[in-house]
């Protein structure tokens, strides 16, 4: 299974906090897995996790390129922070 | 939701650490205690309180509402503080940031670093701060009169965290 | 001896600021509370607190005497204060410095700086800091079972110091 | 009148923290003025007066070179600080 969160305005934009996929070998990398939610909701998700500055993060580290995913992970999606 | 923490300094010597993410307000004088060790090693606390500001411009603004990632704000402000650490000879460094619905003039954020001398302890004070603002998964919106709005990343943010890589040490 | 001010700061604003030389303590939070302004325009409030430290080293150190040159004392800090608020976009500022005998853990001086973004708080409270180690007229005397000794002047004081000479505003 | 003050390890040194003079013609810088409080006590003052890095004020402002004094001034000689 793929833990899936989203955070701010990705999380509201998609009306969506948190997803469960049953990881596959189609779900291997995080840029799989991005192209795989993009393709939701009639690519009404892609315009939102396609953005530019959108952030990933693997098992709460954020990762810079493509990353692997394995059973079990849990991957985050969000916008640039703002606090402080 | 606290993560405790020791780590090393550049001293050599063990840095006790915390990092409080919390809905409830805090104590600035309890939270600057709390970094005397009372050995009186420490010659210099530097510490930084951040507010919820209204600019002179926005009469509307009303509240804000601080969302975060539970968990990864902890240890990633934690991950910041031995950063610090193990550049600077700190003794004790302590961060609290609130979430949740916060009012103009609430405080937000305090961060505090004990060192034997001042130079550490404000290098140290403000490049968690730094950081934390960059890095740390926290997002704030904003509601006002007109509705709700996200607050948009500032890229001076990220800028004022890059300028301490090419920094020496001082 | 209290010496209060109001200077314009680099934004233009006019500057609430206050300078005390006490041999009293001073309350910490009560000292950041009177920073603020009421109108919820500072966004950032960076501090300082020194404290009487004693050395790993020096197991004999007992206390020490603060001695100052009244009334120069205040007004050549009410300058820094003035000089620091010229640079920076500051909101209030204020400064309290013991004088006596202080013991080993004791409070000796605070520096806490408002602003509306935490940049300039941090720079204007370090600055402050410097010049106030630098040039304000405070000697410290050290009492040992050894006997007093006047502390020697670090040069790394005015160094610190020096360094805003050539700086940049940030 | 000069109103002359001295502190700390300077004060201790001199045996004296205060010192008024009859202002005249022959006090009319503070050079002058250092040179004539050398001389008191058989050179003992000289001692003190003539370290390299001791600190003058007049009217409680550092002065780097010499300067002219006026009857009423308030002149200090003071080590390096050590505040903060």
């Amino acid at each position: 299974m793929l833990h899936i969160v989203f955070f701010a305005r990705v999380k509201e934009q998609l009306g969506c906090a948190k997803l469960e996929l049953e990881w596959d070998e189609t779900l291997a990398s995080i840029d799989a897995l991005q192209e795989q939610l993009c393709a939701r909701e009639n690519g009404a998700w892609r315009e939102v996790l396609s953005e530019d500055n959108i952030i990933r993060a693997v098992n709460q580290a954020v990762v810079a390129g493509d990353a692997v995913l394995c059973d079990g992970d849990e991957i985050a999606f969000f916008p640039p922070v703002t606090g402080g | 939701m606290t993560s405790s923490n020791a780590t090393h300094s550049a001293s050599g010597e063990v840095v006790r650490c915390q990092v409080d993410i919390q809905e409830s307000d805090f104590d600035i004088a309890s939270l600057q205690a709390w970094l005397l060790s009372g050995s009186a090693g420490e010659g210099a606390i530097a510490t930084f309180t951040g507010y919820v500001r209204v600019d002179k411009g926005s009469a509307n603004f009303q509240c804000m509402e601080l969302e975060h990632y539970p968990g990864m704000t902890q240890d990633s402000i934690g991950a910041i503080v031995n950063k610090a650490a193990e550049r600077w000879p700190i003794i004790t460094a302590r961060v609290v940031h609130r979430v949740g619905r916060l009012y103009p003039g609430d405080q937000i954020v305090w961060v505090g670093v004990s060192s034997a001398h001042r130079g550490a302890a404000f290098s140290a004070c403000e490049y968690i701060m730094d950081y934390l603002k960059a890095e740390a998964p926290l997002w704030k919106k904003e509601y006002s009169a007109e509705g709700e709005c996200w607050v948009d990343a500032k890229e001076s943010d990220s800028k004022r965290a890059d300028r301490w890589a090419g920094d020496s040490t001082d």
